[in-house]
């Protein structure tokens, strides 16, 4: 570690009605990779768009190579060196790899874009950094994870003194993992500054050499990444231990009915062959790495996918699902990972959202009955603890947690006994978590049968009775929960076939 | 506060279209005639009747004119006639059209507007004569004289028009078919190896001036055919095939008369016609019936030119004027073409229905159609009734 | 990455650009079919001044395709080309009756007239943020308003071709001891190509590409994004002004309250070549051959004496396949 | 500020359509005051309400159908040649074939119910573009309406007239004089039941709902594609039955036209705060955006000036709708 490149210090900013950065302050050194860490909302993301340019600061200062620096826009930031590769992907589907890469900065040959010369330079880049992406090749053919490594790759090809990555493994497979850290080991040795944004805690202990941690928009502290356990980082986010023992045994009676059974069932090459059963009052962990195939081999049985072969059972009863409604007509509900874009109307209310699947069932005559329908939504509110100031409130204007809570509302009002939840806490933060936790146990108790994606290790052992785990579109193991460890889950997680 | 903002600004904006639009008003529509009495008319809706109209005998009156459209400079030189006798006479007149001449919704509303005005008359150039039933009974009701102008207002009802200002199309359509069989068209027939075609162009097959124009000249052309011992057929838009006198239909004549109709009125549609009519070997004599139409040949014809006087060359005969087709003429591209008299027809419009509005009684006036060429289009007795 | 790890080269392949390439070839082979078709129906078709003709009406709309590219390519569409055409024309004209303009200025005058109505589309969609349909909707109908007001509402005829103000009727056809050449054609072809390599080999070009891309990536690469979705519009809008001057070289008079619908056979053209209508790609070239599919169905179904209004029935059905096939070249991905 | 928006009264009809009103008060007064000063005319009669009302009519359905399109966050590009089409085909056959007056009136809303359906089928399960889609059927209905009349014009017969009594839609004469708007009543009615759809029903519910987040209605097992066809069809219904209101007023209808009406329409529909990009709607908005328009076209005529004004005016107003909606929108997020 080198001397200090770049310090933010008392760094303010305010939205309306809200305080999103309290004082804040962070130091990056010269060849360190620095964890920034937080619980969602915690503010590591608006420092960073501060520090780039996008957000402008109401307090504070920056100083960047022992200069106060302001920078106007992201491009500002680039041209000084400052990069940062967003969690969210940004890349230009039309263009090719190469032509992302130097967007904004094209080699020219006169007036003209000199985009053979653009070609040389990524193939070398690429290999360089030991990455196998043709520069030639459209970016929308690309998977999710190459496109991850060009903007990865982009930001390097910057040379850039300060390099931020913001949850950069989130869509990466194992093997890209390690190639990526690879590259930042790399990167640190030639003395480039690095923040690292990420949740995966053994991430932080393996590749970061300091971490700071923020709550609540306001900053914690800084504390080097050898000397903190785990449960130090936890304990300065949430100012809390919640760490908790995982599930012992499986709750579910031996004799427990099937109440769901896939066989063969074949889409693409994201699902292949996959079979099993879900019993009464199970919760069934679908454990794996991003990318195995979990959320759409979950798709495909709540019929939002095309399925190409294979057979479900509901109940014993060999069923036809070819759209959601079969689905929800047979009991299924479908919790997506992504709320914003397939859970929730955000523009309607909370009563809206919660009839959504039984619309029918509100109805007087042609009409619908508002009334009863507040009513149940109400009911709902009430059950499932939703913090709302009433059902017709906008549920753009929820957290995350009580979004997820209207969508199973949704459901329940269906009557759905089988539920799917695709990464249920998501996007949530560590008190809601605890309290979907609790709402899926009491669903169970209650008759209903859940499958439950998630990437969360910690997770899956904590609440399933059994577990599912799949890698690269096929079902690679399955064991009672009283079996299960981290170890043999990550062993049959990165078991290819 | 924004809100109110937008709302002032919403309201400054329209004001100031809206003056902005009485300001640049010059070439428009009203006469800057300041010697209006008619708040008189207003008031009370349905009583008012025209002999009791207020206004004193000798002027002031005001006289609204419902043209079928602006666009073309025939309708200019309506208004500048129109504008002349309103002078003269010392009578108002507010002079409107549609945007275009199929906008028919259009020409209802406005019609509805001048009535609305309570005026001494209106002057009244009908795009469809249906479409304005209520409002001329409304009209008749109020005691407002209607004049009919241009085509006039066929088929109206007896006794809403006191009287007419118009062109007997169908006579001018026949005297473009007897002025040009004489240039030329004859000694083509006659010495034809085979059948001959003539191509007639129509700007539609809905207004009752242009069909009337239409049918004159191919009636008359079938006559003229018929009289040499030579059979005459007819084909092309089912409206002129159904209304005209000729009974063959087909091409089975020894005169073929083809009609042709752009399904919509634009100048490339009207063209593309046009060229239809000059790629066929056989066509000998093409007839535009209206200003849109000649213009419509002459911009058809730029890359096939067939058209002009000699031999082999196909006749060309238009109708109104304006530059292009006065170039036309003069370029000898045309043989000839059939103007009316808008100059005359303005004058005589406002003439009308200020005496109907005073109570004498009226008679139709026909304006009258000329023919002209290339010699005899600077006459003096021509030219006036051209426009640029 | 391990060798092995081969997932995005099983696209290498470039479905793309092969998919791109195969809807250029079908409306080049539907192109010829038609002309085929057509000359084997009719002999009159067969002729040189046939050809003429069927350049002579596609420049204008050529010319207004050309210039709507952009837009679509940036996700939105530009609707007041057709309506701005034609104030343009009688704006322009206007001044040459009234005011006795040299013509060569007039031409400035109708370009610069589409110019100021591209920025006002560029004003409201990329600094006021309003939806291009609705703010390109408003524009059309100020231009139709506006065109009619400012000559009073009359017909406006530029100069006719004999005369002396009439040369630049010569920029499009030229007639050369009576043998007409349709320079027209090669003025929009050099146009064409021109604008291709602006929109392939440019900064600007890419950048507009970009936009429609990926607005927000687009932004956060650093690319001014306002400046260059503005200047699609201005580039729509210089175009339109072309598209004035074409109009008034081709056609006698030009009407006011005309010209609302001829932007849809522009955008038709831009699609059935092979525009996206979700932005982000879209090709010059096959503009022009969308352009022709059209210009070819409506000279030619006169020669087989069908009517003009089947060609808007035939356009209509053309242009679903086409979006169609847009639309499951997309889904695949 | 605030606290005008927190009234309970405001709050119950919504500060949109407050401001509407106000405006359209505003309008009437400022037409009322020019109208004297420039014509020396009054232009406060019943006359002049009837022949304002006459245009609203046939507007009113057509926004309000193309309400719901706007909606779903689509467009219908064809609803005003889909209405020509409509009273094309019906008057044909009613005056040439000599059909019954109920039966044609309806084949007028069954044309266009079959060209809604053609949309809402193409746009729902094709997933084309409703932009594209809807232009193309506007090319479709357009040619139809001109091949089936052979391009000649349909005149609806009159009140009095044998066949006439469907002009009872539209007013009715009373022999001691009177007229009665029965358009108006029609107009309201209708309306009633749009709102009453759109936000009592399931239909209006999925609507508003498909246009907000399509995906989230989908994967809640609702049958999106049937709701999505269904809002086109409730459009093109209402283009069939403007057709009859219409021809009512206007008596005449012509092959080849009525793209003009689209920009109202949907003019109107945008004025009266419904968002482009779907989800939100009003009714109520809707009938004060036409009143609007109708009051204009009235008031711009009682000047005695060309309509074209009011294309300019009705343009710069959608301008300033769609920024007051943007924004408002922006803030809310």
């Amino acid at each position: 570690m080198g001397e200090v490149i770049l310090t933010m210090e008392g760094i303010d900013k305010s939205f309306p009605g809200v305080r999103a950065l309290d004082q804040v302050s962070l130091e990056v050194r010269k060849g360190e990779v620095h964890a920034l860490m937080g619980e969602n909302g915690a503010g590591k993301s608006t420092l960073m768009k501060v520090l780039t340019g996008i957000y402008t600061k109401d307090a504070g200062k920056i100083t960047y190579e022992n200069k106060e620096v302001v920078f106007a826009s992201p491009k500002a930031a680039q041209e000084a060196g400052v990069m940062i590769v967003h969690q969210e992907l940004n890349m230009l589907n039309h263009l090719t790899v190469a032509q992302n890469i130097y967007i904004g900065r094209e080699k020219m040959s006169g007036k003209l874009i000199h985009d053979k010369a653009m070609n040389k330079a990524a193939a070398a880049l690429f290999q360089r950094l030991n990455i196998e992406i043709d520069p030639t090749e459209t970016m929308g053919n690309l998977t999710v994870g190459k496109q991850q490594m060009c903007e990865i790759a982009k930001a390097i090809s910057h040379d850039s003194k300060v390099i931020v990555f913001d949850e950069p493994t989130a869509a990466l497979t194992e093997s890209e993992i390690k190639e990526l850290f690879k590259i930042i080991r790399d990167l640190r040795a030639k003395d480039i500054g690095i923040v690292y944004i990420s949740h995966r805690m053994d991430e932080i202990k393996e590749i970061t050499d300091r971490v700071t941690v923020l709550r609540d928009g306001a900053y914690v502290g800084t504390i080097d990444t050898e000397e903190a356990t785990k449960e130090d980082i936890i304990q300065m986010m949430v100012g809390r231990v919640i760490y908790e023992e995982p599930k012992s045994k499986s709750n579910v009676a031996k004799d427990a009915p099937v109440v769901l059974e896939v066989k063969n069932l074949n889409a693409g090459r994201m699902v292949q062959n996959v079979s099993f059963r879900l019993h009464k009052g199970e919760i069934l962990g679908f454990s794996g790495l991003m990318g195995a195939g979990r959320t759409e081999t979950a798709r495909v049985i709540f019929g939002a996918d095309k399925m190409d072969s294979g057979e479900v059972f509901v109940n014993g009863q060999k069923v036809v699902i070819r759209s959601p409604q079969d689905a929800v007509r047979n009991g299924i509900g479908y919790l997506s990972e992504d709320r914003k874009r397939y859970g929730i109307v955000v523009a309607k209310t909370v009563a809206e959202n919660t009839t959504m699947a039984s619309l029918e069932n509100f109805m007087a005559g042609l009409f619908i009955n508002k009334k009863k329908e507040a009513q149940v939504a109400e009911e709902y509110v009430e059950k499932l603890k939703t913090k709302t100031p009433g059902v017709e409130q906008f549920v753009v204007n929820l957290s995350g947690g009580n979004q997820q809570k209207v969508v199973v509302a949704k459901w329940l009002v269906r009557n759905c006994d089988i539920l799917i939840f695709d990464e249920p806490t998501r996007g949530i933060d560590v008190g809601a978590k605890s309290e979907i936790y609790h709402l899926m146990n009491e669903l169970v108790k209650q008759g209903k049968s859940i499958i439950m994606i998630s990437s969360e290790m910690s997770e899956v052992l904590r609440m399933s009775d059994r577990i599912v785990i799949m890698c690269e579109g096929r079902k690679t193991g399955e064991m009672d929960i009283s079996e299960a460890t981290q170890e043999n889950i990550m062993h049959a997680a990165t078991r290819r076939e | 506060m924004k809100k109110k903002l937008v709302v002032a600004l919403l309201s400054l904006t329209l004001v100031g279209t809206l003056l902005m639009g009485c300001g640049g008003n010059g070439g428009d529509t009203t006469t800057d005639d300041t010697t209006t009495e008619t708040a008189d008319n207003g008031g009370d809706d349905g009583a008012a009747d025209a002999d009791t109209n207020d206004a004193p005998a000798g002027g002031g009156e005001n006289i609204q004119i419902v043209s079928k459209g602006f666009q073309h400079q025939f309708w200019q030189a309506v208004l500048q006639g129109a504008e002349e006798a309103a002078e003269e006479l010392g009578v108002t007149i507010n002079f409107v059209g549609p945007n275009s001449e199929s906008d028919i919704a259009d020409q209802v509303q406005m019609f509805q507007n001048a009535i609305n005005q309570h005026p001494a008359a209106i002057g009244l150039a009908a795009l469809d004569t249906e479409a304005l039933l209520d409002g001329i009974a409304q009209a008749q009701a109020e005691g407002i004289p209607i004049i009919g102008f241009d085509s006039g207002v066929p088929d109206a009802p007896a006794g809403s028009i006191l009287a007419n200002a118009s062109t007997d199309n169908y006579a001018a359509g026949q005297l473009a078919a007897n002025e040009g069989w004489n240039a030329g068209i004859r000694d083509r027939v006659v010495n034809a190896n085979g059948s001959v075609r003539i191509g007639v162009l129509s700007q539609d097959a809905t207004s009752e001036s242009i069909i009337n124009r239409g049918l004159g000249f191919i009636d008359q052309i079938a006559t003229l055919v018929e009289a040499e011992g030579l059979t005459v057929s007819i084909t092309g838009n089912t409206r002129y095939v159904n209304d005209s006198a000729v009974e063959e239909t087909g091409e089975g004549g020894d005169v073929i008369i083809e009609v042709l109709v752009p399904s919509q009125v634009t100048n490339e549609l009207s063209a593309i016609d046009m060229q239809t009519l000059l790629n066929k070997e056989d066509t000998i004599v093409i007839y535009g019936s209206n200003q849109h139409s000649g213009e419509a040949m002459v911009t058809g014809n730029a890359t096939i030119q067939r058209l002009g006087v000699g031999a082999d060359d196909v006749l060309g005969i238009a109708f109104d004027s304006g530059a292009t087709i006065k170039q036309a003429i003069r370029d000898q591209l045309f043989m000839g073409a059939v103007t009316q008299a808008p100059v005359a027809m303005g004058q005589a419009v406002v003439q009308l229905a200020v005496a109907a509005a005073r109570g004498e009684t009226v008679s139709d006036v026909d304006t009258g159609a000329q023919w002209y060429t290339a010699d005899t289009i600077d006459n003096p007795e021509i030219y006036q009734n051209l426009y640029d | 990455m391990g060798a092995g790890v081969k997932k995005g080269n099983a696209f290498t392949n470039n479905p793309i650009v092969k998919t791109v390439g195969t809807q250029k070839i079908v409306v080049i082979g539907v192109i010829i079919f038609l002309a085929i078709f057509f000359s084997w129906m009719s002999p009159a078709f067969r002729q040189y001044s046939t050809v003429v003709s069927i350049f002579d009406f596609s420049y204008y709309v050529s010319l207004m395709a050309i210039g709507v590219t952009f837009p679509l390519i940036t996700g939105g569409v530009d609707l007041s080309i057709g309506t701005g055409m034609v104030a343009a024309g009688l704006f322009a004209g206007n001044l040459v009756n009234q005011q006795n303009l040299p013509v060569g200025l007039a031409l400035l005058v109708c370009i610069l007239f589409g110019v100021a109505l591209g920025c006002l589309n560029a004003f409201s969609v990329a600094k006021l943020n309003l939806p291009p349909f609705i703010a390109t909707l408003s524009s059309m109908m100020i231009a139709r308003g506006l065109g009619s007001i400012l000559v009073g509402g009359m017909s406006v005829t530029w100069p006719a071709g004999a005369t002396e103000q009439g040369w630049f009727r010569s920029i499009f056809r030229l007639d050369a001891n009576g043998t007409l050449i349709p320079v027209g054609f090669i003025l929009i072809l050099a146009l064409v190509i021109v604008m291709s390599v602006f929109l392939n080999h440019s900064r600007p070009g890419r950048y507009i590409i970009s936009v429609g891309s990926n607005k927000e990536a687009a932004r956060l690469s650093g690319i001014h994004v306002a400046k260059w979705h503005a200047l699609a519009y201005i580039i729509s809008g210089f175009f339109t002004g072309l598209a004035g001057v074409a109009y008034a070289a081709t056609f006698q008079g030009i009407v006011p309250g005309t010209g609302a619908g001829l932007e849809l056979d522009a955008i038709a053209g831009v699609i059935i070549g092979g525009t996206s209508m979700k932005g982000g790609y879209g090709t010059i070239g096959g503009t022009l051959l969308g352009v022709f599919v059209m210009s070819l169905l409506k000279t030619g179904l006169p020669f087989i004496g069908l009517q003009a209004n089947w060609q808007q029935i035939i356009t209509g059905i053309v242009l679903i396949i086409a979006v169609f096939i847009d639309v499951t070249r997309n889904a695949k991905k | 500020m605030k606290k005008i928006s927190n009234n309970r009264f405001v709050k119950a009809v919504g500060f949109n359509r407050i401001l509407l009103c106000f405006v359209l008060i505003l309008l009437y007064f400022l037409f009322t005051i020019l109208v004297h000063v420039i014509q020396g005319q009054n232009f406060i009669s019943l006359n002049r309400i009837f022949s304002a009302l006459n245009y609203a009519y046939f507007m009113g359905l057509l926004s309000l159908g193309v309400t719901f399109v706007i909606a779903t966050g689509g467009i219908d590009f064809s609803i005003g040649p889909v209405m020509y089409c409509a009273a094309l085909i019906s008057g044909y056959l009613l005056t040439a074939n000599g059909w019954p007056l109920l039966l044609c009136l309806l084949v007028s809303i069954l044309v266009g119910s079959l060209f809604g359906m053609l949309n809402g089928y193409l746009v729902a399960y094709w997933n084309l573009p409703s932009f594209i889609t809807s232009m193309a059927s506007m090319m479709l209905a357009r040619g139809v309406g001109s091949v089936f009349t052979r391009t000649q014009s349909v005149s609806w017969p009159q009140a009095a007239a044998e066949n006439g009594q469907y002009r009872m839609l539209v007013r009715i004469v009373t022999e001691s004089g009177t007229t009665i708007p029965t358009g108006l009543f029609v107009l309201i009615l209708i309306s009633i039941i749009c709102a009453i759809i759109l936000n009592k029903t399931k239909a209006g519910r999925y609507i508003l709902c498909i246009g907000s987040n399509k995906e989230a209605v989908r994967l809640s097992g609702v049958n999106v594609k049937r709701w999505e066809m269904l809002a086109y069809i409730i459009c093109g219904t209402l283009a069939g039955m403007a057709a009859i209101l219409f021809v009512g007023a206007y008596t005449t209808v012509q092959p080849g036209l009525g793209d003009t009406f689209n920009n109202e329409a949907i003019a109107g529909s945008v004025m009266g705060g419904t968002a482009m990009s779907g989800g939100v709607a009003s009714i109520g908005g809707t009938f004060l955006g036409v009143m609007i328009i109708a009051l204009l076209q009235e008031g711009i005529l009682a000047m005695g000036f060309q309509r074209d004004y009011q294309f300019v005016i009705t343009g710069i107003i959608v301008l300033v709708a769609v920024y007051v909606n943007v924004r408002s929108q922006k803030r809310k997020n």
